[in-house]
């Protein structure tokens, strides 16, 4: 490890992830049919390739060969290039997620902070390819998802903060770190750093749903109302690159919550904790979406402000303050009960 | 404040609630038919487009070419044509085509018939690549079947 | 001399790249008739900002570069331009001809004279740091000696947001 | 000089942010339209953070001031964003344009 | 941009929603005018098929119409079909066996079942819930072989005959249809859970597209989107037909006006047409299902004839004019869903497209039957 020089340690990373990415998207699409069919009582793909495995691989051909058609009246530039900021910033939050000890593109102090940096680009995307597309249900899926993704990110930032209080740190490795040992050295358990923990999961987990444009909050995308939202002009990679950049999204949102809450690549048995394992709790979270995704109707976007502003915000200010009021009384607490027994 | 919570922890509780249906569902056996690889089995009434029905010992058409089928038919999609032959009492068929592509399946050719010499048949795959694979020769059919 | 085979050589290089990223965003930004455009040249410009800050010992700026410019600014004018739609700025507006060299002019001196002004001025050998600059030393100095100003800074941001919400239903509540 | 080195040369920061000052100005000085004028001043507002930064890390002896000072911009900068694009989206209700010239009637 | 908006100096857009969109269920198209994402002014515009099948009615025989009444609502096609026999056993006097009537019934309820089923998968996902539309689907296939074993076709049933039935059920049918009952009811509660107690369906159906009785009565509008607004009026009680009279059941009525109360009248009527239907297997009489005597050429006598049903979208009703003649003189079908259209217009002003869109899957459109 040591004499590989980092630039080309970078560019190793930078390759490994977006070979992970495609790879995910391909089989994520593959798994949300498969998980879909079986909640529906049917198969999913089955055709090509022992349980449909190949499927991917003949959809992305398909997308592949399919032309990029570039409606009239749109900028051609800022309408090739939208689909390209959704899945570019998406690729370089993965720089700082650390998928074990050491398996971690760039291991920095403020990595917490820069993959809500490069989340806060994808709205650009989504407004350029949406607005770009000269299509009147684009830029009303593109100004849904704009105001979505805004109003989702402060109770989203609020548990962040919480959690950035509770860590002393906002280097990703270390908080996996903190989770250390026992089932009950998880943030979400960690009762002791506030009695709110699971409920700042929830309100996290649920952020990331509303902030990746997943159902129930997939408003942008309401086939229903918006035929594709912002990507109904995109054909063939165009909608292809959206799409992974969609499951890239979703993939960080999970990892994010992994790393966060439920111990990282610590394992929980005590047993040798490894990549695999956040590989495991990442895919069980995107299990979830994915159930929740066929099971629930959509909102609306006052259903989603609402539920934002009247569930979300209060009660994840209130996490704040309890975990304030408990970062200072715990030690006093402590000792208290020390010196008592 | 009371009613902010109820609502809070109702729909809380009606979201798991919905989660455990689709999960309950999901762990259950598939129930569709894997259709080009096993076939529906369709019932005894099923009516699919209309055959000649020929006599059991010769083979023959049952039809006796008096038209009635032609006149019932809403869509006007059977065409049949038949002669006396020398001598003969009835009337002979010599061509009898359906016009499938017309057809609306609705069955009152086949009730119209007295003599019960058309019938459906149980088909019920149909693709063709052409119109022209849809207007059926039925008698050729029946000769095909029986010969 | 470096090598450009090295770490540091690589580093100078994509420095080289973030410099270009963010002249070529700038002009962009300033020269597209399509306002769409225009934006996504400032954003581009930002991005090579945020590099420029990394370059400059503070990834913490960077990021929040990244964060508030590009993800907030740029959106909230793209936002503006969805609501307002000005159309291309060929369709609009007359302006007399001697507009552009003039405006070219005055930018150019204003470039030439900083330019020549930062390049010539003999700066003073850099004073020896109290601190390594990092986020916990921004975040200490914020809440020690900028308080103050933090909380302005807040203040101004809270009118802000009550500002534009008025002067936007305002605007509805007309029509 | 080497090229490669660049990064850790003042004046090459200096000159970027003259530079995007220069074109500031320019296009400042040449849109036609409030949005456009908007972004310009934005790009201004960039090179004086960039100043700001470079002060910082090469002359300062406090490395933060700098940092918190571009902070400050920041939040400046949104907040005047805010309000400005508010202000012509009021402007574009009742102009129906968002061209300066349309607008000259808000003077006085 | 209408005058209207113009004038109110609006910033309005048109939106096409349709011919071709996912939430019209068809080629139905609805010219929007939007103002951002609120709706000003909507304009339901039809007829991208039509197919003219009153013009077709009186150009073909008694008989051969009979087809095309399956095709007008190919959901609910059974009860089209009961429409058009009644009219003409009313124009022609034909008495009908009782054991024929009571099939009638039993089918018809079936059919009814069937529609519901379909529709309320189609209006979750029209509210984005995709699953429910496949379990309701699961249920529906129940119902559909059931009754291709006695009519012989899935979809388009083409069974009634003036007099009687085309054919006989058998016992299969009969415990069939107890068994799918007893299978319904064990699901209902399921489809209960995941969906009518869903807290995302009820912010999203709750208060929602109000339809007032007024409004409803002012377009004619009938079936379950009147009595979600608090009028009790169904063709099988108010002006009995068929069997109906002899079997108990209840009509329900709702009387929030929101589309939260069509959907309940739904699921209700699902219920009550198990009850009916578990009734009618219970009551069914032996004996033939045609009459003895059934003209063999129908002319009826010349004279205006009208009779109604309660499909599962409303009433169905069928006017024909006969001149003594094979074929109708004037044939008109007034369908349900075409009245509970027209309410979409004035009903949606000034609501949110998705809310004018949960509005629009409430009134349960079948375009087919809208253009006719």
């Amino acid at each position: 490890m040591m004499f590989i020089p980092e630039p080309l340690r970078l560019l190793a990373f930078v390759v490994g992830i977006i070979a992970f990415i495609a790879l995910n998207a391909a089989y994520l699409v593959w798994l949300e049919r498969k998980v879909a069919g079986h909640i529906q009582r049917r198969i999913g793909p089955k055709e090509v390739g022992p349980f449909g495995l190949l499927q991917p691989l003949a959809d992305g051909l398909k997308l592949m060969s399919k032309q990029l058609l570039v409606p009239k009246g749109v900028d051609p530039y800022l309408f090739k290039v939208a689909p390209l900021l959704v899945l570019v910033p998406a690729v370089m939050s993965f720089v700082t997620i650390p998928f074990s000890e050491n398996l971690v593109a760039r291991n920095i102090d403020i990595g917490l902070l820069v993959i809500f940096a490069f989340a806060s680009v994808n709205v650009m995307g989504l407004l350029l390819g949406g607005w770009g597309s000269a299509n009147k249900y684009a830029v009303i899926s593109a100004a849904r998802c704009v105001s979505q993704n805004v109003a989702y990110e402060i109770p989203m930032l609020i548990t962040v903060i919480t959690m950035i209080m509770v860590t002393h740190t906002m280097n990703l490795n270390e908080i996996v770190m903190q989770q250390d040992g026992s089932l009950l050295n998880w943030y979400i358990f960690r009762l002791s750093a506030s009695p709110l923990m699971p409920v700042a999961f929830l309100i996290f987990f649920t952020c990331s749903l509303a902030e990746t444009n997943r159902a129930p909050f997939d408003l942008g995308e309401a086939e229903s109302e918006l035929i594709a939202g912002y990507h109904t002009e995109y054909s063939g990679m165009g909608f292809g690159v959206f799409f992974m950049g969609e499951y890239a999204n979703i993939i960080i949102g999970c990892s994010l919550a992994t790393i966060l809450f439920l111990g990282g690549w610590q394992c929980p048995l005590g047993l040798y904790p490894g990549w695999w394992w956040f590989l495991a709790k990442v895919y069980l979270l995107i299990f979830c979406v994915m159930w929740i995704r066929w099971t629930y109707p959509r909102t609306t976007l006052w259903g989603l402000l609402n539920l934002s502003w009247k569930y979300l915000i209060p009660i994840s200010l209130v996490n704040l303050l309890l975990t304030g009021a408990m970062i200072k009384l715990w030690p006093l607490l402590k000792t208290f009960l020390m010196g008592a027994s | 404040m009371g009613e902010y919570f109820k609502e809070l922890f109702g729909g809380t509780k009606s979201l798991v609630v919905g989660l455990g249906i689709t999960i309950k569902h999901m762990v259950k056996p598939v129930v569709t038919l894997q259709y080009p690889h096993e076939s529906l089995k369709m019932s005894a009434r099923f009516r699919g487009h209309i055959e000649l029905l020929g006599d059991e010992e010769t083979g023959a058409s049952k039809c006796v070419v008096c038209g009635m089928c032609q006149r019932a038919c809403p869509s006007g999609c059977i065409a049949l044509a038949g002669e006396k032959p020398e001598g003969a009492k009835k009337k002979v068929l010599t061509s009898y085509v359906l016009d499938f592509t017309k057809c609306s399946l609705c069955g009152q050719c086949v009730e119209s018939c007295k003599f019960g010499a058309i019938t459906f048949s149980k088909e019920y795959n149909l693709a063709g690549p052409r119109k022209e694979a849809y207007i059926f020769d039925l008698k050729k059919r029946l000769e095909e079947r029986s010969g | 001399m470096i090598s450009l085979f090295t770490a540091e050589g690589l580093a100078g290089l994509f420095f080289l790249f973030i410099v270009a990223v963010t002249i070529s965003g700038g002009l962009i930004a300033i020269n597209s008739i399509r306002l769409p455009r225009a934006i996504s040249g400032l954003a581009l410009c930002f991005v090579g900002l945020a590099g420029l800050y990394y370059y400059l010992n503070s990834p913490f700026v960077a990021v929040m570069e990244m964060l508030i410019y590009v993800g907030a600014v740029c959106v909230t004018i793209v936002f503006a331009i969805m609501l307002a739609d000005p159309g291309d700025e060929e369709r609009i507006g007359h302006q007399s001809a001697i507009s552009a060299p003039v405006s070219f002019g005055v930018g150019a001196l204003l470039f030439w004279g900083m330019a020549i002004l930062g390049v010539n001025t003999m700066w003073p050998v850099a004073a020896a740091k109290i601190n390594d600059g990092s986020v916990k030393a921004i975040g200490h100095s914020l809440l020690t000696t900028y308080s103050m100003v933090f909380e302005l800074i807040s203040v101004v941001l809270l009118l802000a947001i009550i500002g534009s919400l008025v002067l936007a239903r305002a605007g509805r509540d007309k029509s | 000089m080497n090229i490669l080195n660049l990064s850790n040369i003042l004046e090459v920061y200096l000159v970027i942010a003259a530079l995007l000052f220069g074109m500031g100005i320019y296009g400042l000085l040449h849109r036609r339209t409030l949005i456009g004028m908007l972004i310009s001043s934005e790009l201004i507002l960039a090179a004086a953070s960039l100043n700001f930064m470079t002060f910082s890390r090469f002359l300062a002896p406090d490395p933060t001031t700098g940092q918190i000072f571009t902070l400050f911009i920041m939040g400046i900068a949104a907040a005047e964003a805010a309000i400005a694009l508010s202000i012509i989206i009021a402007v574009y209700r009742n102009y129906k344009s968002i061209d300066t010239e349309d607008v000259a009637g808000l003077q006085g | 941009m209408s005058d209207l908006a113009r004038s109110q100096n609006q910033e309005t857009f048109v939106l096409n929603l349709g011919p071709q969109h996912p939430a019209t269920h068809g080629v139905l198209r609805v010219k929007l005018t939007m103002d951002g994402e609120y709706i000003v002014e909507a304009e339901p515009v039809l007829g991208y098929i039509h197919r003219m099948h009153e013009k077709m009615g009186e150009n073909r025989t008694w008989a051969q119409f009979m087809p095309n009444t399956a095709r007008l609502d190919y959901l609910g096609a059974l009860s089209y079909n009961h429409g058009y026999v009644k009219v003409v056993e009313q124009a022609m006097g034909i008495e009908v066996p009782e054991r024929a009537e009571y099939i009638r019934v039993i089918t018809v309820e079936l059919n009814r079942i069937a529609s519901h089923l379909l529709w309320f998968g189609a209006f979750v996902l029209d509210l984005g819930g995709f699953t429910p539309l496949l379990y309701a689907f699961d249920d529906r296939e129940h119902i559909l072989d059931l009754l291709e074993s006695v009519t012989g076709a899935r979809l388009t049933f083409c069974y009634f005959r003036f007099g009687g039935l085309y054919n006989d059920i058998d016992d299969d049918f009969v415990t069939g249809s107890r068994a799918f009952i007893k299978r319904l009811r064990k699901r209902m509660p399921d489809y209960h859970n995941l969906v009518t107690k869903n807290i995302i369906l009820i912010t999203r159906l709750k208060d929602i597209g109000i339809l007032p009785g007024e409004m409803c009565r002012k377009y004619g509008a009938t079936g379950p989107v009147l009595r979600g607004s608090g009028v009790d009026y169904d063709v099988r009680k108010n002006e009995p037909y068929s069997v109906y009279p002899e079997l108990d059941f209840d009509v329900p009525v709702y009387s929030e006006c929101d589309s939260m109360a069509r959907y309940m009248v739904r699921m209700d009527e699902m219920e009550q047409s198990m009850r009916i239907i578990e009734q009618a297997l219970d009551k069914l009489p032996a004996g033939p299902i045609m009459p003895e005597k059934v003209p063999k050429i129908l002319k009826p006598e010349p004279g205006d004839y009208y009779s109604a049903v309660e499909a599962p979208r409303g009433t169905f009703g069928i006017r024909v004019v006969s001149d003594g003649t094979n074929k109708a003189y004037r044939l008109k079908l007034r369908s349900p869903t075409f009245s509970n259209l027209s309410l979409f217009g004035e009903a949606s002003q000034g609501m949110l497209l998705a809310d004018a869109l949960a509005l629009m899957g409430s009134l349960d459109l079948v375009i087919p039957e809208i253009d006719r």
